[in-house]
């Protein structure tokens, strides 16, 4: 075959306990491990194993991409009701594979083989007979599927096999080797069909340096937490955090570190502040839902200056509102969320490799700035997969100096001194010469409560200052500019999974010839003032796109800095289209051109 | 107004797409489906010689590109085999089960080679020319120069032998009955013909009944015929050229009168309401012959098309071919087949 | 199990007589969306048949639930339901009960949702004696963010939470609600559908708070624990001669029933003034 | 014709969607080759009754209703006329699809409970013949069992002559006649070029023959087309694959010979399809002016078979196809003297045959003993668990070895079906859905939950609200719920339903059992 680039994205459709998510789980590891680069996004419903409909969409390229392409090249339907909708999201000649023997009768429409398009490539196969062939049960179609599209597009069997192996090691030994043979079933059909479509899957390109390893921004952000010295974890389950506590859940106790699945959010992020102030580094991870019931607790974290990190991964809201929907509408509670002027740390990683440096970062913050740090995360990112080679020589600093006690002898320790920096020498219960009260009052620098005007004033001005400190923090990108430089037409600043989106629709809009710049902005708290002035500067317009109604980014930018820009808002549950913001920049580009001529 | 009438049609060849092109010029409103076993959308079968002449993929073949079926609203459903036509409810039931209502049925699923029953057993070590699929598992099977054994040797066999022989590989006609078919070559005519093969470069083996068919020995061709008279005739790639056999198993509950084909009056109308049949799948009653029969040949199914079609729109016109299609030698002494000519 | 032989069932009278039966009435149109085999469908007859037989009219039943699979349960009845937010249905139905006598409530709720996050609301609903019931669907897990383990959990049972070992001892409840004073407290499983419909219509024909406890197996996330094969096994009913009064016997009694020695039936009923009752009294003394 | 196997067309794995049918037949073939020979009698035998009962003919139907009188205790004795027992078993079927060593055997096993066989005895009027009514004197009841023997004379239309051609012109002969000759040990020739005239299994049988002899071509001329034809799809199969050719809607219209009054060829019509006979078959119009000639030198005549009745010497009542009248008891119109087989029915199988044999020979005891001694009764017990897995469904069905064509024409007796092996026949035997277990779902256990529709391998388990009743009683299509509050109940279509077994053990309340449903004779 020759070789030529690759970029080939693969839907597979179904029914929640289709096995949907699981086939393509074992595709983008597969994959992966062939060399690719992969990226890889699911959706699925609230229902248990209910009848919910769900999509594993994963993207296999040549060069690393953040984003999802628009049309897919081969859709796999796992059940027809579910898939028939996104027939259309195939591309001429691309390919839809679907169960070809139904056991029910069917009325007019419902199968899709009525649906495929004129320039679309039909290939059906009875996926659940083969199943039941090879595995005596009907429970692999997903992977008869699976194993057909490899023998369909000669993928190496050898990375199914290995991908299923490890999925399954766990488990008893029969279970791989039934959902190997239902794949080789399938794998087998596949081999010998006829293929008219003309989707190419190139050979795999050269193996990056360093470590590879696929991972979701879940998975990055427990990584990190590990690397970053994580000793103690509090949790509650919420999607889409849930799988942080579960990847931590076992990952801990192997690094005899401890977790604690609690009885809700309110006693977690107790505990995390409780373990922080002990001296440890602590951390929970929640959703909107979750962070709004951490409130109160978090204020005492900021008020007591106590170190610990929230990890929020944000879904569809207000209330339980879209679960298993994304969404970036949370970005107003987790900056300012809770009673008081209670400012704190807030990253916003914009893929997953950046999952797993500001889950690292965040605990090197949160105890130099003794400060709660959240992480804000979106359910695209938590749960899309990228495959990401990590430098192996690059390490978290995991001994951050708290400050020589030092006062005068007969004098207490003053914990909450107030010093230029802003930030205070600190103590852990245990230590000799540190004894203080922690209190969510107001206090002086002993931390005693003090309601006096002046200490009131001080201490407040005090929790700000020392946070702009982060502004400088080593070996982390707080905003970066992408694209053209100087002068441009359109400059795009996104925060988030959308940046993804927003890079993407950059280039394209380069190729059209339009100038164009891109900015993520990552620490969103306190917000890097200076680089973002000097961005918009240079830029004739600024759009922003984000994932929520009000344009919460582009309100936090505007309010701070009181410049004009133009915003993109979608709640659809689904991440922004990158036609989308491209019809914007192309628009502002045209308005632009007007004015000048 | 009253909704649309759904046209459905059976087969998704010459006939059942110059059906439908009829239907939507006739009836803006309707909806019209082809049906098709294939995975393909119509392509030229009559081109299909020229994989040995360069076309390298199916695409080139289509008669027409995807946009012609969006934009005339004809939706083609591609490898959905028709299992039962219940005439009475007037539904169609396909492979996966789906049921499929029809107003009007015009059924062109033409013919598929036909193999005499003493052959069947040898199928395996045969291959076909009817599909782009087959042929281009047969390109593959064919080294360059290799030999092709054409058993029988109908028109659509000669006109892939001409294609062959051009592109440098060896054919070798083993003769039978239906030599030429659908032409009828009475025995004092055909030793000109045989002789005219021979002029195109072919090798005519007028020997009689084969024996059987094996695998060739190692190093030799993969393919060795032996004759009942004893001969023998080693080859690359063995091919039935026996003529069509109508494909008709799927109606046998459809109450439509049936002996080889489906059997239709002048209108192309079945004995069966609202079913009409065009192509190669339909068996015409001919009041000069007395009897019901088939008309082969690129022209002549289209004009079978056509007519069902007019005839589905609720006009009555009458199947009429130009007088049979005759095969001939020129004056250059070749063999001229009006079916080798399509546009 | 064999088959014993009996009389051939025909299907159109089944049909009849179930919907003649009414059950069907108190079914909304939507199927459940439980996995199939889920406990959950065999309570979700149970309540119908229980409400058919007390003749409670649709409109004066109330479900109210909190998150979790059980709270899905508003949606598959046709009758008034909320759907509140986790752990949060007892206070939600205390008020409902407080605003209007009449109405028939019934609080469903799982393990997580009733004894995790919701744990500090059920004393409370259970001294004031709120006359309403409340079903406990015990699976032993957590189903709807797919399988951790959950407070009735046993010691041992591995989980996506605790994959190595769970340490942490299962609650008992009919311990817990027995100390907590509630006034009605009994025991069912959803693999024996007729006893735990009986059981339901017991429970909402007691004045006063009813806390039924339903063993019910979670075929998706539970292999091994508290499956059916496992409780079909284990599940036994309270002595004949047992007296329901006893206050100190449903005690002994109920401190051997975790999930090793489930024992089922009515562990102890006693009458004493409600909620309401004691509003009326307030009133009535400030009248006075 | 021995079977037209009604049973496979029927059988559901050959439904749409489940594969072919089981091959019951030659399951069945398989149980009786696999047997020890000598079968063993399952029935209780009845203690002797004394009575007598003398049966005319030695065919099927005689044969079927003597093994099932002697059981019964009855004295009963065969006149044949012919020197072999077995009637058109021995006479009209090809030893290639009939051994006979087999067909011995099985007359002997029918005969052995002491059965007087007495060969090579007409009952007729000749002189040297055995009278009707002597029999009917002699015996306590006579059952007359002479099935079709006289072939139905073909219509020519363009033959103005009274007697039938096909005696007068060299080269033409009724197939029946020419097999029965044939076994009767006569040297039969045919020509070069043979045409065989009808549809059914004679006309077959006699084209396999004719190949057998030497014809190197063998045609076969039928009035409709071959869908309309009363024979089984294999074996036209195997005719044409032994070289026969089947043409379909031609009418023979007259025989054209040479000089000599050799036959040279037949002259046929076109026909076009009619409607529809009484008797189901299809009609066919023959096209006037459609008339050519089909060159051969040897025709044989198959067209259908009638019964005989010159033999009679008693005043029985005949329909007007000359078939006798039996009452609801079985008897003629003459007290004392019953019916059987194709003498009653007309020209049917072999199966058709024996079964109405045995039929009446129930009728005949119950007119001996004056009241019915057995009568039929469903037996209904619980089964414990599946005896089907679904992989059984996978197996195809297995085809019976055949012999190659080469060694086939050796000789008259090369069988063609050689039957199955033991193996073979395990394997196709657990194909079989076992139609008489009946999956039931106990209404008042059932919780609704569904796990036994997740787990069915088909569309066989049902939410329902409704369900269509046929006249007869029987159910229809089950009306599936789509509503919640509209699903009175799970049930398990046992028309659907493939006995796998999975719902039995996903069922969390155990509601759904298995019973065996099973017909019998049971003695009154």
């Amino acid at each position: 075959m020759a070789t030529h680039d690759t970029d080939v994205q693969i839907s597979i459709c179904g029914s929640a306990g289709d096995g949907t998510i699981a086939a393509g789980d074992l595709l983008k590891q597969a994959m992966a491990h062939a060399g690719y680069r992969v990226i890889a996004f699911n959706t699925y419903p609230a229902e248990i194993r209910g009848f919910g409909k769900c999509i594993a969409r994963t993207r296999i390229s040549t060069e690393q991409v953040y984003s999802m392409k628009p049309r897919s090249d081969v859709l796999i339907s796992l059940n027809d009701a579910h898939a028939i909708p996104h027939v259309g999201e195939v591309r001429d000649y691309g390919s839809v594979i679907y169960e070809s023997a139904p056991i029910t009768r069917l009325a007019e429409g419902q199968h899709i083989s009525g649906h495929v398009r004129p320039g679309q490539l039909p290939y059906g196969l009875p996926l659940r007979e083969l199943s039941e062939r090879a595995t005596g049960s009907n429970r692999s179609r997903n992977m008869v599927a699976l194993g057909f599209l490899a023998g369909l597009y000669a993928m190496p069997r050898e990375v199914f096999h290995a991908a299923i192996k490890a999925k399954f090691k766990t488990k008893p030994k029969a279970v791989s080797e039934a959902t190997i043979a239902a794949f080789e079933a399938g794998l087998e059909v596949g081999a010998q069909t006829h293929r008219f479509d003309l989707v190419e899957l190139g050979e795999p390109p050269e193996s990056l340096p360093g470590n590879v390893q696929i991972l979701s921004g879940n998975a990055a952000v427990a990584k990190g937490c590990i690397e970053g010295g994580l000793d103690n974890y509090f949790g509650y389950p919420i999607t889409p955090a849930t799988t942080i506590m579960e990847r931590l859940a076992h990952d801990l106790p192997v690094h005899g570190k401890r977790m604690l699945q609690t009885e809700d959010e309110i006693a977690a992020i107790s505990g995390a502040v409780g373990a922080g102030f002990a001296g440890a580094r602590a951390a929970t991870a929640t959703s909107g839902p979750g962070l709004a019931l951490m409130g109160e607790m978090l204020g005492l974290g900021v008020m007591a200056e106590v170190p610990c990190v929230i990890f929020v991964s944000q879904r569809g809201g207000p209330s339980t509102g879209l679960p298993t929907k994304t969404e970036q509408s949370d970005l107003n509670i987790a900056v300012h969320g809770g009673a008081g002027d209670a400012k704190r740390i807030v990253l916003a990683p914009t893929n997953v490799e950046g999952c797993w440096r500001c889950a690292g970062k965040a605990f090197e913050m949160a105890e130099a700035y003794q400060t709660p740090v959240i992480v804000l995360l979106d359910l695209y990112l938590s749960n899309r997969f990228e495959s990401v080679n990590f430098d192996p020589d690059e390490n978290f600093n995991l001994s951050i100096p708290r400050g020589k006690p030092k006062h005068r002898p007969g004098e207490s320790f003053r914990r909450y001194q107030v010093t230029d920096s802003g930030v205070s020498p600190r103590s852990v219960p245990g230590e000799a010469d540190g004894l203080h009260p922690a209190t969510g009052l107001e206090h002086d620098e002993f931390g005693h409560p003090s309601y006096e005007a002046d200490v009131h004033t001080a201490m407040s001005k005090k929790r700000h200052d020392k946070l702009n400190k982060a502004l400088k923090h080593p070996a982390i990108t707080i905003s970066k500019r992408f694209g053209d430089t100087g002068k441009v037409d359109v400059g795009i600043l996104a925060w988030g999974s959308t940046f993804g989106e927003g890079l993407e629709a950059m280039m394209l809009a380069r190729k059209e010839g339009i100038r164009c710049a891109a900015m993520k902005v990552v620490m969103l708290s306190p917000l890097p003032e200076a680089e973002i002035s000097a961005f918009m500067d240079d830029c004739d317009e600024v759009l922003v796109p984000e994932l929520n109604f009000e344009g919460q980014f582009a309100n936090l930018v505007s309010g701070t800095l009181g410049r004009p820009l133009h915003r993109l808002n979608e709640v659809t549950g689904h991440p922004m289209s990158v036609s989308a913001i491209l019809d914007q920049v192309r628009a502002l580009a045209a308005h632009n051109a007007r004015n000048a001529a | 107004m009253s909704t649309p009438l759904h046209y459905v049609i059976i087969g998704n060849g010459m006939a059942g797409n110059a059906a439908a092109a009829v239907l939507r010029e006739h009836d803006p409103e309707c909806r019209i489906t082809i049906i098709s076993a294939g995975a393909l959308l119509f392509y030229n079968r009559y081109d299909l010689p020229n994989v040995f002449r360069g076309t390298e993929s199916w695409v080139d073949l289509l008669v027409h590109p995807p946009e012609y079926y969006e934009r005339n609203r004809i939706t083609v459903r591609r490898k959905s085999p028709v299992i039962d036509v219940d005439s009475k409810r007037q539904v169609l039931v396909l492979a996966h089960r789906e049921e499929l209502h029809y107003d009007r049925l015009l059924l062109a699923t033409g013919g598929e080679p036909y193999l005499p029953e003493k052959l069947k057993d040898s199928r395996p070590l045969m291959h076909n020319f009817g599909t782009y699929r087959a042929a281009m598992t047969m390109r593959a099977a064919l080294p360059d120069g290799g030999r092709v054994a054409m058993l029988g040797g109908d028109v659509m066999g000669l006109d892939l032998a001409r294609a062959l022989i051009e592109t440098g590989h060896q054919v070798s006609v083993v003769t039978d009955e239906r030599t030429f078919w659908p032409h009828e070559v009475d025995d004092q005519e055909r030793p000109r013909y045989y002789e005219a093969l021979e002029r195109m470069g072919i090798e005519v083996r007028d020997q009689g009944e084969v024996d059987r068919i094996v695998e060739g020995a190692a190093g030799m061709p993969a393919r060795h015929i032996t004759f009942a008279c004893g001969e023998d005739l080693y080859a690359d790639v063995v091919m039935p050229f026996f003529g069509i056999a109508p494909n008709v198993d799927f109606m046998s509950n459809s109450g439509a009168d049936m002996e080889r084909g489906i059997l239709v009056d002048g209108h192309l109308k079945s004995s069966s309401e609202n079913i009409w049949a065009a192509g190669d799948v339909s068996q015409i009653w001919s009041p000069k012959s007395k009897s019901y029969r088939f008309y082969y040949g690129y022209r002549n199914v289209r004009r079978m098309g056509e007519t069902a079609a007019l005839n589905m729109c609720g006009e009555a016109v009458e199947f009429d071919t130009n007088d049979d299609d005759v095969i001939e030698i020129d004056e250059a002494g070749r063999i001229q087949s009006p079916f080798w000519e399509h546009d | 199990m064999q088959a014993e032989l009996k009389e051939p069932v025909y299907l159109e009278d089944k049909l009849k007589e179930v919907r003649s039966s009414g059950r069907l009435d108190y079914r909304s149109e939507v199927l459940p969306t439980w996995c199939p085999g889920c406990g959950y469908f065999s309570i979700a007859e149970g309540i119908a048949e229980a409400l058919t037989a007390l003749k409670i009219p649709q409109k004066d039943a109330v479900v109210v639930s909190g998150i979790g699979c059980a709270s899905r349960f508003p949606f598959f009845m046709e009758t008034y339901g909320f759907h509140t937010l986790h752990g949060r249905a007892l206070p939600v139905a205390t008020g409902i009960k407080l605003a209007n006598d009449d109405l028939h409530v019934l609080v469903v709720g799982g393990d997580g949702d009733c004894f995790a996050i919701g744990g500090g609301h059920i004393p409370h609903a259970a001294r004031r004696n709120v006359d309403l019931t409340y079903l406990l669907f015990d699976n032993g897990i957590y189903g709807l963010t797919k399988g951790q383990t959950s407070p009735t959990s046993s010691v041992g049972f591995t989980t996506k939470t605790t994959p190595f070992h769970n340490h942490d001892q299962p609650l008992n409840p009919l311990l817990m609600l027995l100390s907590y004073g509630a006034s009605w407290v009994g025991q069912a499983y959803a693999g024996r559908p007729h006893h735990l419909a009986e059981m339901i219509r017991q429970a909402m024909a007691h004045r006063g708070f009813s806390y039924l406890h339903i063993l019910s197996p979670c075929v998706t996330f539970d292999k091994t624990d508290l499956t059916y094969k496992n409780m079909d096994l284990l599940v036994r009913d309270l002595p004949e001669n047992y007296d329901p009064s006893d206050h100190r016997a449903a005690m002994q009694w109920a401190a051997k029933a975790g999930h090793e020695h489930p024992s089922l039936g009515l562990f102890f009923s006693e009458e004493h003034p409600t909620l309401s009752d004691n509003m009326n009294d307030i009133v009535a003394r400030a009248t006075a | 014709m021995i079977c037209s196997r009604p049973c496979e067309p029927a059988c559901r794995h050959g439904w749409p969607g489940n594969g072919e049918p089981v091959n019951i037949c030659h399951l069945k073939r398989a149980a009786a080759d696999l047997k020890t020979a000598g079968h063993r009698i399952s029935e209780n035998l009845y203690t002797p009754s004394g009575k007598r009962v003398a049966i005319v003919g030695a065919g099927p139907a005689g044969l079927a209703a003597a093994h099932d009188l002697s059981i019964l205790g009855h004295v009963v004795t065969i006149y044949e006329r012919e020197e072999v027992p077995g009637g058109m078993l021995y006479y009209g079927i090809p030893s290639f699809r009939l051994p006979r060593d087999i067909l011995q055997v099985e007359v002997h096993n029918t005969t052995r409970l002491g059965v007087t066989m007495k060969t090579g005895v007409a009952v007729g009027n000749g002189e040297n013949d055995v009278r009707l009514s002597a029999l009917h004197d002699q015996y306590d009841a006579v059952l007359l069992a002479t099935g079709c023997m006289r072939a139905k004379p073909v219509p020519l239309r363009e033959y103005e002559g009274e007697d039938d051609p096909i005696f007068a012109t060299k080269g033409a002969e009724y197939g029946l006649y020419f097999l029965m000759d044939l076994h009767r040990g006569v040297k039969k020739t045919v020509g070069r070029r043979v045409a065989v005239i009808g549809a059914g299994f004679t006309a077959l049988d006699c084209a396999r023959v004719a190949r057998r002899l030497g014809a190197k071509h063998v045609s076969i001329h039928i009035r409709t087309t071959e869908k309309y034809i009363p024979v089984v799809e294999e074996e036209i199969r195997e005719a044409k694959r032994e070289g026969v050719e089947i043409h379909g809607l031609r009418s023979p219209v007259g025989l054209v010979t040479d000089d000599a009054g050799r036959l040279t060829g037949v002259r046929f019509a076109q026909n076009r399809l009619g409607g529809w006979r009484e008797n189901g078959r299809r009609k066919a119009i023959i096209i006037d002016g459609s008339e050519f000639l089909e060159p051969c030198d040897t025709v044989l005549i198959a067209i259908g078979q009638d019964s005989v009745n010159d033999y009679l010497d008693l005043p029985l009542e005949l329909d007007r196809w000359g078939n006798v009248r039996l009452a609801e008891n079985g008897m003629t119109s003459h007290q004392g003297v019953f019916a059987a087989g194709d003498y009653v029915h007309g020209a049917a199988t072999v199966v058709e045959a024996v079964g109405h044999g045995r039929e009446i020979a129930l009728k005949l005891d119950t007119f001996l003993m004056g009241a019915p001694r057995r009568r039929p009764v469903v037996k209904i017990e619980p089964v414990a668990e599946p005896l089907r897995t679904r992989a059984y469904d996978f197996i195809p069905r297995q085809p019976v070895p055949m012999t190659p064509l080469k060694k086939r024409f050796k000789s008259l007796n090369v069988q063609v079906e050689t039957g199955m092996t033991k193996k073979i026949a395990a394997e196709e035997a657990k194909r079989c859905y076992l139609c008489y277990l009946k999956y039931e779902i106990d209404v008042d256990n059932c919780i609704y939950c569904r796990a036994c529709i997740d787990v069915a391998p088909r569309d066989c388990i049902k939410l329902v609200e409704g369900v269509e009743i046929h006249e007869d009683g029987t159910y229809g299509e089950l009306k599936e719920a789509r509503e919640w509050n509209n699903a009175g109940a799970i049930w398990i279509d046992n028309n659907q339903c493939i006995r796998c077994g999975a719902c039995y053990t996903a069922c969390p309340t155990h509601c759904i059992s298995i019973t065996r449903n099973e017909l019998f004779m049971q003695d009154c």
